[in-house]
């Protein structure tokens, strides 16, 4: 049978950020991928020998727009580890409720995106419109919609004042509500069932040999969540992994979708427990030594692997976003599957190159 | 079942206002503490260069001889971390935008 | 650094390590290499019910080449080929060589050594002119 | 008024960008902004489009791709460099791999500051944009008119 070679990417309608796939296929199915990627390769891991360790915060925080939020808290907790500083209990609260609002809003990007993906205009626009909202509490508590900026070495820039909690919390709820709305399409309608059911399997052995992470793995049956490891103020808030078994990408929608809840739920709970106090200490000194720290994103752990020598720069900054982990697992599911299913595979692992290619 | 689920959805917003701005013909609502443009007050500035050391992307400049303060908008990220280092409070981020422009220059004050 | 030790092993018994973790069903973590003045130190990271586990191998600076994990674990190829593209070590038995290919840089090498000239990459334009000579009428 | 002033058709690439401002072009386009109320359409196909909008800054690799879709864009374009990175290199500009703003590649009309950029100013300068679309055309057509007569 002849084999054509169709090239996927870099510019493509249904991906935001340039990825390229040579995809071999024999009729119409795709027997073999090659990814070819590298378009968004800035070179930002060197940058920490240029900039001191608190001025790289602000690079940290644009590997990603959308895991910004995320990416600073964990460079930040991982030079206070480097430092033994340990942050005032209201910052850490304070990290955590900014962390979950960004997993929201990166969650409901994602579920747009898919549906924008298999050609559900209305439900994308939906989707959208419920991440707006929670933009603007990010925008009001923050001062910024997509990179936060609020997160600093030794605790946070900002406080959320007392008196605006209860408007958030009535806020949250309403957007809850919507949410529910919109994910009930998600998890029950027929076409989006018949377009998501059953494609681009990977089973628990697979997913755990291949090294996924985040909601590609727990959408195997795999419970794994670097929130259990208590950093942050999930020590005081327990979080218990949602997992699915099927590890189809009708799976992973679901396990998104149920993950909204979740956060919505860590961030009451953590409104509720705040402790009042500070929220930074000062912090002199330079770090030293060696440290590998892991937190959870939207997309799945992320491992920061910091290494300074006593100097104001740090001696290798290296960071391994969750795509990175799970680009072998969609090389792994792309043969075999249709060439109409490549765009729904390439956008269930929540593909995020910017991350991927720092 | 699985039919009418969208539908219910499409009619309730059918029936409701659209959550749109009306960004260009009605003027933008400015969230308090959003962190926009970058304004400098020249009155108590005392030209300590405090703020073009520190900004992780070189976009102010500052001559103590002279006296001038300048900023490259399109290389500044608003980060507010001059804001943060200013020993006089002479930099503040106004919750407005920039505007787009069609050509680069430093803004000298 | 205390949590997680890291353990040390010389470059030949690297592959007999990390064949034990993935039969004890470790997940692979993250590889991660680092230049220090004396050469580049990798450090393979590998995770079991949440716990992490550390092996790290120094590759001196004398064209040492790193064998590839990439038989164990699959999924190490990015990682290696990222290694080999921006570091400049050599590895060998990649499963999916890119051939410097992964990310294409405009410093040739931009973590490489900086007291000894880059190991020289097989330069395509010089494999071309080795070929046999083009019939050019 | 011609069909640009009415609906200006946008093609968006991202060029070396963190994600940022993509997400805020995309923005632009879903119920909080909606530019598809002033006829701003988005489309995937470079041969249809009259404004390229590019974020993030230029790399080695993303050079050639900026610089095609540039090419097979038609007659009159406009460029609009989106966010600091797009118009500066921003807080990337030291890196080893970014070559600068995306005027380093092609002509950039219309810089969008601010990291990320708001979709307002993104708003804001697809208006500009679309002026400078009008004043390009009427040049070319004074040009081809020029030519008829000579």
């Amino acid at each position: 049978m002849a084999r054509t070679v169709i090239p996927f990417g870099p510019q493509h309608p249904v991906l935001p950020e340039p990825v390229h796939l040579d995809l071999v296929i024999e009729d119409e199915k795709v027997v073999e991928a090659r990814p070819s990627i590298g378009f968004i390769h800035r070179g930002l891991e060197k940058l920490a020998e240029k900039k001191d360790y608190n001025e790289f915060l602000f690079v940290a925080e644009r590997i990603c727009g959308i895991c910004s939020a995320i990416h600073g808290q964990t460079y930040c907790q991982a030079v206070e580890t480097l430092m033994n500083v340990s942050v005032p209990p209201r910052a850490v609260y304070l990290r955590t409720i900014w962390g979950e609002l960004s997993r929201i809003h990166s969650h409901l990007l994602w579920l747009g995106l898919m549906a924008d993906g298999m050609g559900f205009e209305n439900l994308f626009m939906h989707s959208w419109r419920i991440r707006e909202r929670v933009l603007n509490i990010i925008e009001a508590t923050t001062g910024a919609r997509v990179i936060f900026g609020v997160c600093k070495v030794g605790g946070v820039r900002r406080d959320i004042e007392p008196d605006a909690i209860p408007g958030i919390l009535a806020e949250l709820d309403s957007i809850e509500k919507d949410m529910r709305d919109v994910t009930k399409v998600f998890l029950n309608d027929k076409s989006v069932k018949a377009r998501l059911c059953g494609v681009g399997v990977v089973s628990k052995q697979e997913a755990w040999d291949l090294g996924a992470v985040g909601p590609m793995l727990r959408a195997s049956g795999v419970a794994q969540d670097m929130r259990t490891l208590g950093y942050a103020a999930f020590s005081d808030i327990p979080v218990v992994p949602i997992t699915r078994t099927e590890g189809d990408c009708y799976a992973r929608c679901a396990v998104r979708c149920e993950e909204l809840f979740q956060s919505v739920e860590i961030i009451r709970q953590a409104f509720n427990r705040i402790p009042p106090g500070e929220i930074a200490i000062k912090v002199t000194g330079n770090p030293a030594g060696e440290t590998i720290t892991r937190t959870e994103q939207p997309r799945g752990e992320v491992v920061y692997h910091l290494k300074a020598n006593g100097t104001k720069h740090l001696q290798r900054f290296r960071v391994r976003t969750p795509t990175f982990a799970n680009l072998p697992v969609m090389l792994k599911i792309l043969p075999g599957c249709d060439l109409a299913d490549v765009p729904m595979i390439v956008l269930t692992i929540d593909p995020c190159i910017s991350c991927t290619e720092r | 079942m699985g039919y009418f689920q969208m539908s219910r959805l499409a009619l309730k917003w059918a029936l409701t206002k659209p959550p749109t701005s009306r960004y260009p013909f009605e003027p933008r609502k400015v969230i308090p503490g959003s962190r926009g443009r970058l304004v400098f007050t020249k009155d108590n500035c005392v030209y300590c260069t405090v703020c073009a050391k520190r900004c992780p992307t070189g976009a102010l400049l500052v001559h103590r001889a002279e006296k001038k303060w300048a900023i490259d908008r399109l290389r500044c990220i608003s980060c507010g971390y001059c804001v943060e280092v200013c020993p006089k409070k002479s930099l503040e981020l106004a919750g407005d935008h920039a505007a787009p422009v069609a050509a680069r220059a430093r803004e000298f004050t | 650094m205390s949590p997680d030790a890291i353990d040390i092993v010389p470059l030949e018994a690297l592959l007999e390590r990390v064949k034990e973790k993935r039969d004890r069903g470790c997940r692979l973590v993250q590889i991660s290499a680092a230049r220090l003045p004396e050469g580049v130190e990798v450090t393979y990271s590998f995770d079991l019910k949440n716990r992490l586990s550390n092996v790290r191998v120094l590759l001196p600076d004398d064209g040492t080449r790193l064998p590839s994990i990439s038989a164990i674990f699959g999924c190490a190829v990015l990682y290696e080929n990222e290694i080999q593209d921006l570091f400049g070590v050599g590895i060998d038995g990649l499963a999916l060589d890119f051939k410097g290919k992964f990310y294409r840089t405009t410093v040739r090498f931009p973590f490489g050594s900086t007291k000894a000239p880059a190991p020289p990459p097989a330069p395509p334009a010089a494999t071309a002119a080795a070929g046999p000579p083009q019939n050019t009428n | 008024m011609s069909s640009f002033s009415k609906s200006p058709w946008v093609i968006h690439y991202d060029a070396s960008s963190c994600n940022g401002c993509d997400i805020e072009v995309l923005a632009c386009l879903t119920p909080g902004f909606d530019v598809e109320r002033l006829g701003v359409i988005n489309t995937g196909n470079p041969k249809h489009a009259d404004i390229f909008l590019v974020t993030g800054a230029v790399n080695e690799q993303c050079r050639e791709v900026i610089r095609n879709i540039y090419d097979q864009m038609p007659h009159p374009k406009v460029v609009v460099a989106v966010g600091a990175c797009a118009s500066s290199g921003g807080i990337f500009a030291d890196c080893y791999n970014v070559a600068g703003g995306v005027d380093s590649v092609i002509p950039v009309d219309v810089y969008v500051p601010g990291c990320a950029a708001r979709p307002e100013a993104i708003i804001d300068a697809v208006v500009q944009a679309v002026a400078i679309l009008e004043r390009k055309r009427k040049e070319m057509d004074a040009e081809t008119v020029s030519k008829e007569v000579a």
